[in-house]
Protein backbone atom coordinates (compact mmCIF):
# COMPACT_ATOMS: atom_id res chain seq x y z
CA UNK A 1 0.00 0.00 0.00
CA UNK A 2 1.73 2.92 -0.97
CA UNK A 3 1.05 6.69 0.70
CA UNK A 4 1.49 10.06 -1.23
CA UNK A 5 2.31 12.84 0.94
CA UNK A 6 2.05 16.59 -0.90
CA UNK A 7 2.80 20.05 0.23
CA UNK A 8 3.82 20.96 4.06
CA UNK A 9 2.75 17.08 4.64
CA UNK A 10 5.83 15.87 2.44
CA UNK A 11 7.83 18.09 4.39
CA UNK A 12 6.69 17.26 7.73
CA UNK A 13 7.69 12.97 6.92
CA UNK A 14 10.68 13.98 4.61
CA UNK A 15 9.52 11.83 2.08
CA UNK A 16 6.69 11.96 -1.38
CA UNK A 17 6.03 8.51 -0.40
CA UNK A 18 5.65 5.73 2.15
CA UNK A 19 5.18 1.99 1.36
CA UNK A 20 3.40 -0.13 3.85
CA UNK A 21 4.88 -3.59 2.85
CA UNK A 22 4.18 -5.61 5.93
CA UNK A 23 0.57 -6.73 6.02
CA UNK A 24 0.48 -6.39 10.38
CA UNK A 25 1.13 -2.57 10.34
CA UNK A 26 -1.13 -1.34 7.61
CA UNK A 27 -3.79 0.63 8.53
CA UNK A 28 -6.88 -0.97 7.21
CA UNK A 29 -9.02 2.36 7.69
CA UNK A 30 -8.86 6.06 6.99
CA UNK A 31 -8.71 6.41 10.32
CA UNK A 32 -6.60 4.33 11.58
CA UNK A 33 -3.81 5.49 8.60
CA UNK A 34 -4.51 8.91 10.22
CA UNK A 35 -4.00 7.88 13.61
CA UNK A 36 -0.55 5.85 12.76
CA UNK A 37 0.71 8.63 10.76
CA UNK A 38 0.20 11.58 13.35
CA UNK A 39 1.70 9.04 16.07
CA UNK A 40 4.65 8.94 13.84
CA UNK A 41 4.89 12.66 12.92
CA UNK A 42 3.07 14.56 15.59
CA UNK A 43 3.63 17.77 13.49
CA UNK A 44 0.83 16.23 11.18
CA UNK A 45 -1.84 17.03 13.79
CA UNK A 46 -0.73 20.64 14.13
CA UNK A 47 -1.88 21.67 10.75
CA UNK A 48 -5.55 22.98 9.80
CA UNK A 49 -7.23 20.20 8.40
CA UNK A 50 -5.46 16.57 6.99
CA UNK A 51 -7.79 14.79 4.53
CA UNK A 52 -7.30 11.54 2.70
CA UNK A 53 -7.84 10.44 -0.64
CA UNK A 54 -8.37 7.33 -1.69
CA UNK A 55 -7.68 6.38 -5.42
CA UNK A 56 -7.89 10.11 -5.88
CA UNK A 57 -11.29 10.41 -3.91
CA UNK A 58 -11.51 12.14 -1.06
CA UNK A 59 -12.42 9.48 1.73
CA UNK A 60 -14.19 9.61 5.24
CA UNK A 61 -12.53 8.04 7.92
CA UNK A 62 -14.88 4.94 7.99
CA UNK A 63 -13.50 4.02 4.08
CA UNK A 64 -11.46 1.35 4.12
CA UNK A 65 -8.31 0.34 2.70
CA UNK A 66 -6.85 -2.33 0.46
CA UNK A 67 -3.70 -3.63 -0.63
CA UNK A 68 -3.96 -1.79 -3.99
CA UNK A 69 -5.16 0.94 -3.14
CA UNK A 70 -3.64 4.63 -4.00
CA UNK A 71 -3.70 6.63 -1.08
CA UNK A 72 -2.80 10.38 -0.50
CA UNK A 73 -2.36 12.75 2.56
CA UNK A 74 -3.86 15.82 1.47
CA UNK A 75 -3.29 19.06 3.70
CA UNK A 76 -5.26 21.95 3.62
CA UNK A 77 -5.30 23.13 -0.04
CA UNK A 78 -4.02 26.61 -1.51
CA UNK A 79 -4.54 26.80 -4.78
CA UNK A 80 -6.02 29.62 -6.79
CA UNK B 1 -22.98 19.66 -26.12
CA UNK B 2 -20.99 21.98 -23.63
CA UNK B 3 -17.36 22.23 -24.12
CA UNK B 4 -14.81 21.71 -20.88
CA UNK B 5 -11.09 22.54 -20.61
CA UNK B 6 -9.40 21.31 -18.19
CA UNK B 7 -5.53 21.69 -17.38
CA UNK B 8 -2.83 22.19 -15.34
CA UNK B 9 0.37 23.36 -17.07
CA UNK B 10 3.65 24.89 -16.43
CA UNK B 11 2.86 28.51 -17.44
CA UNK B 12 -0.75 30.17 -18.75
CA UNK B 13 -0.92 32.02 -21.72
CA UNK B 14 -4.17 33.86 -20.37
CA UNK B 15 -4.27 35.92 -23.63
CA UNK B 16 -6.04 32.65 -25.34
CA UNK B 17 -8.83 32.07 -23.06
CA UNK B 18 -11.54 34.31 -24.70
CA UNK B 19 -11.27 32.35 -27.84
CA UNK B 20 -11.65 29.48 -26.07
CA UNK B 21 -14.72 30.44 -24.90
CA UNK B 22 -16.35 32.41 -27.46
CA UNK B 23 -19.39 30.78 -28.60
CA UNK B 24 -22.09 31.80 -31.09
CA UNK B 25 -24.72 31.20 -28.68
CA UNK B 26 -22.86 33.30 -25.68
CA UNK B 27 -24.01 36.71 -24.85
CA UNK B 28 -21.68 36.89 -21.82
CA UNK B 29 -18.23 35.81 -20.79
CA UNK B 30 -16.35 36.38 -17.99
CA UNK B 31 -13.29 35.30 -16.82
CA UNK B 32 -11.25 35.48 -13.44
CA UNK B 33 -7.02 35.51 -13.72
CA UNK B 34 -5.14 35.06 -10.42
CA UNK B 35 -1.82 36.71 -10.42
CA UNK B 36 1.19 36.55 -8.34
CA UNK B 37 1.07 39.83 -6.24
CA UNK B 38 3.93 41.15 -4.40
CA UNK B 39 2.77 42.06 -0.65
CA UNK B 40 1.11 39.72 1.34
CA UNK B 41 0.30 41.10 4.87
CA UNK B 42 3.11 43.47 4.51
CA UNK B 43 5.79 41.28 3.08
CA UNK B 44 7.27 41.35 -0.14
CA UNK B 45 6.46 38.23 -1.85
CA UNK B 46 9.69 37.32 -4.00
CA UNK B 47 7.48 34.02 -5.73
CA UNK B 48 5.28 31.65 -5.17
CA UNK B 49 5.37 27.58 -5.84
CA UNK B 50 2.58 25.78 -6.69
CA UNK B 51 2.52 21.66 -6.53
CA UNK B 52 -0.38 19.47 -7.21
CA UNK B 53 -1.65 15.95 -7.21
CA UNK B 54 -2.24 16.44 -10.83
CA UNK B 55 -4.59 13.24 -10.96
CA UNK B 56 -7.02 13.81 -8.32
CA UNK B 57 -6.60 17.48 -9.11
CA UNK B 58 -7.80 17.51 -12.72
CA UNK B 59 -10.64 14.92 -11.31
CA UNK B 60 -11.82 17.56 -9.00
CA UNK B 61 -11.65 20.44 -11.66
CA UNK B 62 -13.74 18.18 -13.70
CA UNK B 63 -16.18 18.15 -11.63
CA UNK B 64 -16.54 21.65 -10.54
CA UNK B 65 -16.76 22.43 -14.03
CA UNK B 66 -19.24 20.06 -14.85
CA UNK B 67 -21.27 21.34 -11.81
CA UNK B 68 -21.57 24.70 -13.32
CA UNK B 69 -22.55 23.91 -16.56
CA UNK B 70 -25.82 22.12 -15.41
CA UNK B 71 -26.41 24.99 -13.05
CA UNK B 72 -25.73 27.87 -15.26
CA UNK B 73 -26.56 26.12 -18.05
CA UNK B 74 -23.31 27.47 -19.81
CA UNK B 75 -22.06 26.91 -23.54
CA UNK B 76 -18.09 26.43 -22.37
CA UNK B 77 -16.22 26.82 -19.36
CA UNK B 78 -12.54 26.64 -18.46
CA UNK B 79 -10.22 26.34 -15.30
CA UNK B 80 -6.41 26.09 -15.84
CA UNK B 81 -3.93 25.91 -13.08
CA UNK B 82 -0.21 26.58 -13.40
CA UNK B 83 2.54 24.27 -11.43
CA UNK B 84 5.73 25.30 -10.52
CA UNK B 85 7.76 28.66 -9.81
CA UNK B 86 5.87 31.85 -10.88
CA UNK B 87 7.10 35.50 -10.35
CA UNK B 88 5.17 38.52 -9.23
CA UNK B 89 2.64 39.54 -11.93
CA UNK B 90 2.62 36.02 -13.82
CA UNK B 91 -1.17 33.97 -13.78
CA UNK B 92 -1.40 31.65 -11.94
CA UNK B 93 -5.04 30.23 -12.86
CA UNK B 94 -7.73 31.00 -15.06
CA UNK B 95 -11.44 30.10 -14.41
CA UNK B 96 -13.92 31.41 -17.07
CA UNK B 97 -17.86 31.11 -18.28
CA UNK B 98 -19.52 31.56 -21.34
CA UNK B 99 -23.17 31.64 -21.74
CA UNK B 100 -26.49 33.55 -22.95
CA UNK B 101 -26.70 36.26 -20.30
CA UNK B 102 -24.18 37.92 -18.20
CA UNK B 103 -25.58 36.60 -15.11
CA UNK B 104 -24.64 33.29 -15.25
CA UNK B 105 -21.11 33.11 -16.40
CA UNK B 106 -20.76 36.11 -13.56
CA UNK B 107 -21.88 33.89 -10.88
CA UNK B 108 -20.60 30.47 -12.75
CA UNK B 109 -17.19 32.04 -12.53
CA UNK B 110 -16.92 32.92 -8.79
CA UNK B 111 -18.25 29.50 -7.94
CA UNK B 112 -15.48 28.26 -9.94
CA UNK B 113 -12.44 29.98 -8.40
CA UNK B 114 -14.41 29.64 -4.94
CA UNK B 115 -14.70 25.78 -5.28
CA UNK B 116 -11.49 25.56 -7.00
CA UNK B 117 -9.32 26.96 -3.96
CA UNK B 118 -11.38 24.95 -1.71
CA UNK B 119 -11.09 21.31 -3.16
CA UNK B 120 -8.55 20.89 -5.39
CA UNK B 121 -5.28 19.32 -3.87
CA UNK B 122 -2.89 22.23 -5.23
CA UNK B 123 -0.48 23.65 -2.43
CA UNK B 124 1.34 27.44 -2.99
CA UNK B 125 4.10 27.80 -1.08
CA UNK B 126 5.03 31.62 -0.58
CA UNK B 127 8.60 32.46 -1.16
CA UNK B 128 10.06 35.63 0.92
CA UNK B 129 13.68 37.04 1.30
CA UNK B 130 14.68 34.99 4.12
CA UNK B 131 11.75 32.06 4.24
CA UNK B 132 9.20 30.15 2.80
CA UNK B 133 5.56 29.03 3.96
CA UNK B 134 3.24 26.83 2.75
CA UNK B 135 0.02 28.90 2.53
CA UNK B 136 -3.29 27.94 4.99
CA UNK B 137 -1.17 25.15 6.56
CA UNK B 138 -1.67 26.01 10.13
CA UNK B 139 -4.58 28.03 11.78
CA UNK C 1 -2.09 56.28 -8.56
CA UNK C 2 -4.65 53.68 -10.17
CA UNK C 3 -4.65 53.40 -14.11
CA UNK C 4 -7.89 53.70 -16.33
CA UNK C 5 -8.22 53.01 -19.87
CA UNK C 6 -11.68 54.56 -21.26
CA UNK C 7 -11.97 53.77 -25.06
CA UNK C 8 -14.77 53.41 -27.94
CA UNK C 9 -13.53 51.84 -30.60
CA UNK C 10 -13.72 49.98 -34.32
CA UNK C 11 -12.87 46.74 -33.00
CA UNK C 12 -12.08 44.70 -29.69
CA UNK C 13 -8.93 42.33 -29.23
CA UNK C 14 -10.16 40.87 -26.32
CA UNK C 15 -6.57 39.00 -25.80
CA UNK C 16 -4.64 41.99 -24.77
CA UNK C 17 -6.92 42.73 -22.05
CA UNK C 18 -5.14 41.30 -19.18
CA UNK C 19 -1.53 42.51 -19.90
CA UNK C 20 -3.61 45.33 -19.69
CA UNK C 21 -4.75 44.86 -16.16
CA UNK C 22 -1.60 43.04 -15.02
CA UNK C 23 -0.69 44.81 -11.67
CA UNK C 24 2.28 43.78 -9.16
CA UNK C 25 -0.10 44.23 -6.61
CA UNK C 26 -3.09 42.67 -8.01
CA UNK C 27 -4.18 38.99 -7.03
CA UNK C 28 -6.97 39.11 -9.10
CA UNK C 29 -8.36 40.40 -12.32
CA UNK C 30 -12.11 39.83 -13.33
CA UNK C 31 -12.90 40.48 -17.06
CA UNK C 32 -16.24 40.71 -18.51
CA UNK C 33 -16.67 40.64 -22.50
CA UNK C 34 -20.17 41.19 -24.19
CA UNK C 35 -20.46 39.38 -27.46
CA UNK C 36 -22.94 38.82 -30.28
CA UNK C 37 -25.32 36.18 -29.56
CA UNK C 38 -26.73 34.00 -32.49
CA UNK C 39 -30.74 34.17 -31.41
CA UNK C 40 -32.75 36.56 -29.09
CA UNK C 41 -35.80 35.62 -28.18
CA UNK C 42 -35.92 32.39 -30.70
CA UNK C 43 -34.76 34.88 -33.67
CA UNK C 44 -31.51 34.60 -35.80
CA UNK C 45 -29.76 37.66 -35.48
CA UNK C 46 -27.39 38.66 -38.46
CA UNK C 47 -25.76 41.40 -37.02
CA UNK C 48 -25.85 44.34 -34.09
CA UNK C 49 -24.66 47.66 -35.00
CA UNK C 50 -23.17 50.28 -32.35
CA UNK C 51 -23.70 54.08 -32.46
CA UNK C 52 -22.57 56.40 -30.05
CA UNK C 53 -22.91 59.97 -28.56
CA UNK C 54 -18.82 59.53 -28.42
CA UNK C 55 -18.06 62.57 -26.30
CA UNK C 56 -20.39 62.29 -23.85
CA UNK C 57 -19.80 58.50 -23.92
CA UNK C 58 -16.36 58.84 -22.91
CA UNK C 59 -17.56 60.94 -19.91
CA UNK C 60 -19.75 58.73 -18.60
CA UNK C 61 -17.65 55.58 -19.57
CA UNK C 62 -15.24 57.97 -17.44
CA UNK C 63 -17.60 58.32 -14.33
CA UNK C 64 -18.24 54.32 -13.80
CA UNK C 65 -14.89 53.45 -13.87
CA UNK C 66 -13.67 56.03 -11.55
CA UNK C 67 -16.36 55.15 -9.12
CA UNK C 68 -15.41 51.89 -9.65
CA UNK C 69 -11.30 52.99 -9.04
CA UNK C 70 -12.73 54.43 -5.05
CA UNK C 71 -15.38 52.06 -4.42
CA UNK C 72 -13.26 48.84 -4.47
CA UNK C 73 -9.63 49.85 -4.14
CA UNK C 74 -8.71 48.93 -7.77
CA UNK C 75 -5.11 48.95 -9.42
CA UNK C 76 -6.48 49.19 -12.53
CA UNK C 77 -9.94 49.47 -14.64
CA UNK C 78 -10.77 49.06 -18.29
CA UNK C 79 -14.11 49.95 -19.88
CA UNK C 80 -13.87 49.75 -23.87
CA UNK C 81 -16.71 49.33 -26.39
CA UNK C 82 -16.95 48.46 -29.80
CA UNK C 83 -19.20 50.50 -32.31
CA UNK C 84 -20.21 49.97 -35.77
CA UNK C 85 -21.27 46.44 -37.56
CA UNK C 86 -20.80 43.27 -35.21
CA UNK C 87 -21.40 39.91 -36.05
CA UNK C 88 -22.22 37.16 -34.27
CA UNK C 89 -19.52 36.31 -31.73
CA UNK C 90 -17.41 39.45 -32.44
CA UNK C 91 -16.76 41.20 -28.87
CA UNK C 92 -18.92 44.26 -28.26
CA UNK C 93 -17.70 45.36 -25.06
CA UNK C 94 -14.42 44.48 -22.69
CA UNK C 95 -14.70 45.83 -18.90
CA UNK C 96 -11.98 44.64 -16.58
CA UNK C 97 -10.93 45.10 -12.90
CA UNK C 98 -7.52 44.41 -11.10
CA UNK C 99 -7.08 44.38 -7.66
CA UNK C 100 -5.48 43.21 -4.47
CA UNK C 101 -8.16 40.37 -3.89
CA UNK C 102 -10.89 38.61 -5.86
CA UNK C 103 -13.93 39.74 -4.04
CA UNK C 104 -13.03 43.63 -5.62
CA UNK C 105 -12.36 42.60 -8.64
CA UNK C 106 -15.66 40.59 -9.00
CA UNK C 107 -17.55 43.07 -7.59
CA UNK C 108 -16.11 46.49 -9.40
CA UNK C 109 -16.44 44.06 -13.18
CA UNK C 110 -20.24 43.98 -12.40
CA UNK C 111 -20.84 47.28 -11.27
CA UNK C 112 -19.01 48.52 -14.35
CA UNK C 113 -21.05 46.20 -16.99
CA UNK C 114 -24.57 46.72 -15.06
CA UNK C 115 -24.14 50.60 -14.82
CA UNK C 116 -23.03 50.54 -18.25
CA UNK C 117 -25.99 49.52 -19.50
CA UNK C 118 -27.78 51.81 -17.38
CA UNK C 119 -26.24 55.15 -18.26
CA UNK C 120 -23.77 55.47 -21.24
CA UNK C 121 -25.12 56.48 -24.26
CA UNK C 122 -24.50 53.89 -26.70
CA UNK C 123 -27.46 52.01 -28.79
CA UNK C 124 -27.68 49.17 -30.48
CA UNK C 125 -29.47 48.04 -33.16
CA UNK C 126 -30.62 44.35 -34.00
CA UNK C 127 -30.24 43.32 -37.44
CA UNK C 128 -32.50 40.65 -38.72
CA UNK C 129 -33.09 38.60 -41.77
CA UNK C 130 -36.05 40.56 -42.49
CA UNK C 131 -36.29 44.03 -39.66
CA UNK C 132 -33.91 45.82 -37.61
CA UNK C 133 -34.88 46.96 -34.40
CA UNK C 134 -33.68 49.41 -31.88
CA UNK C 135 -33.12 47.57 -28.24
CA UNK C 136 -34.75 48.50 -25.40
CA UNK C 137 -36.50 51.54 -27.40
CA UNK C 138 -40.23 50.55 -27.55
CA UNK C 139 -41.78 49.28 -23.54
CA UNK D 1 -28.94 75.72 -30.23
CA UNK D 2 -28.01 73.06 -31.92
CA UNK D 3 -29.56 69.70 -31.48
CA UNK D 4 -28.42 66.54 -31.88
CA UNK D 5 -30.19 62.87 -32.38
CA UNK D 6 -28.76 59.60 -31.76
CA UNK D 7 -30.57 56.14 -32.18
CA UNK D 8 -34.55 55.82 -32.57
CA UNK D 9 -34.87 59.08 -32.25
CA UNK D 10 -32.52 59.87 -35.49
CA UNK D 11 -34.69 57.89 -37.19
CA UNK D 12 -37.65 59.29 -36.04
CA UNK D 13 -36.84 62.64 -36.34
CA UNK D 14 -35.50 61.90 -40.26
CA UNK D 15 -31.50 63.70 -39.38
CA UNK D 16 -29.22 63.59 -37.02
CA UNK D 17 -29.26 67.38 -36.58
CA UNK D 18 -31.92 70.39 -35.47
CA UNK D 19 -30.75 73.93 -35.19
CA UNK D 20 -33.10 76.20 -33.56
CA UNK D 21 -32.32 80.03 -35.76
CA UNK D 22 -35.31 81.65 -34.64
CA UNK D 23 -34.73 83.17 -31.05
CA UNK D 24 -38.60 83.06 -31.01
CA UNK D 25 -38.97 79.65 -31.27
CA UNK D 26 -36.23 78.33 -29.39
CA UNK D 27 -37.15 76.37 -26.18
CA UNK D 28 -35.59 77.72 -23.30
CA UNK D 29 -35.47 74.44 -20.67
CA UNK D 30 -34.96 70.73 -20.97
CA UNK D 31 -38.89 70.51 -20.59
CA UNK D 32 -39.97 73.00 -23.40
CA UNK D 33 -37.58 71.51 -25.59
CA UNK D 34 -39.06 67.60 -25.07
CA UNK D 35 -42.63 69.15 -25.14
CA UNK D 36 -41.90 70.73 -28.51
CA UNK D 37 -40.45 67.90 -29.95
CA UNK D 38 -42.68 65.54 -28.74
CA UNK D 39 -45.48 67.98 -30.48
CA UNK D 40 -43.57 67.82 -33.71
CA UNK D 41 -42.35 64.26 -33.93
CA UNK D 42 -45.11 62.19 -31.82
CA UNK D 43 -43.29 58.50 -32.29
CA UNK D 44 -40.79 60.31 -29.56
CA UNK D 45 -43.47 59.83 -27.13
CA UNK D 46 -43.51 56.30 -27.43
CA UNK D 47 -40.06 55.64 -26.64
CA UNK D 48 -39.23 53.77 -23.25
CA UNK D 49 -37.37 57.09 -21.87
CA UNK D 50 -36.29 59.96 -23.52
CA UNK D 51 -33.24 61.95 -21.47
CA UNK D 52 -31.28 64.97 -22.93
CA UNK D 53 -28.18 65.85 -22.34
CA UNK D 54 -26.91 69.48 -22.30
CA UNK D 55 -22.99 69.66 -22.53
CA UNK D 56 -22.42 66.30 -22.99
CA UNK D 57 -23.99 65.40 -19.40
CA UNK D 58 -27.40 64.05 -18.35
CA UNK D 59 -30.12 67.58 -17.40
CA UNK D 60 -33.15 67.44 -15.45
CA UNK D 61 -36.20 69.05 -16.95
CA UNK D 62 -35.68 72.05 -15.15
CA UNK D 63 -31.97 73.17 -16.72
CA UNK D 64 -32.41 76.24 -18.97
CA UNK D 65 -30.72 75.71 -22.16
CA UNK D 66 -28.83 79.13 -23.74
CA UNK D 67 -27.93 79.56 -27.74
CA UNK D 68 -24.25 78.21 -26.97
CA UNK D 69 -24.99 74.94 -25.51
CA UNK D 70 -24.55 71.09 -27.25
CA UNK D 71 -27.88 69.81 -26.71
CA UNK D 72 -28.50 65.66 -26.79
CA UNK D 73 -31.74 63.73 -27.44
CA UNK D 74 -30.88 60.07 -25.59
CA UNK D 75 -33.02 57.57 -26.56
CA UNK D 76 -33.31 54.55 -24.10
CA UNK D 77 -29.92 53.36 -24.49
CA UNK D 78 -28.53 49.72 -25.09
CA UNK D 79 -24.57 49.42 -24.73
CA UNK D 80 -22.72 46.47 -23.92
Amino acid sequence: MNVLFFGIAKDIVGSSQITFSDEFKKPNSVAALKAQLMLSYPELSKLTSLAVAVNSEYAEDDVSLTVGDEIAIIPPVSGG
Amino acid sequence: MSEKIIEIVDKIDASKVFNELSHPKSGGICVFVGTVREFTKGEEVVSLEFETYKKMALKEMDKIATEAVVKWNLNKVIIRHAVGLKEVEEPVVVVGASSAHRDACFEACRYLIDTLKKTVPIWKKERFENKSVWVSAHP
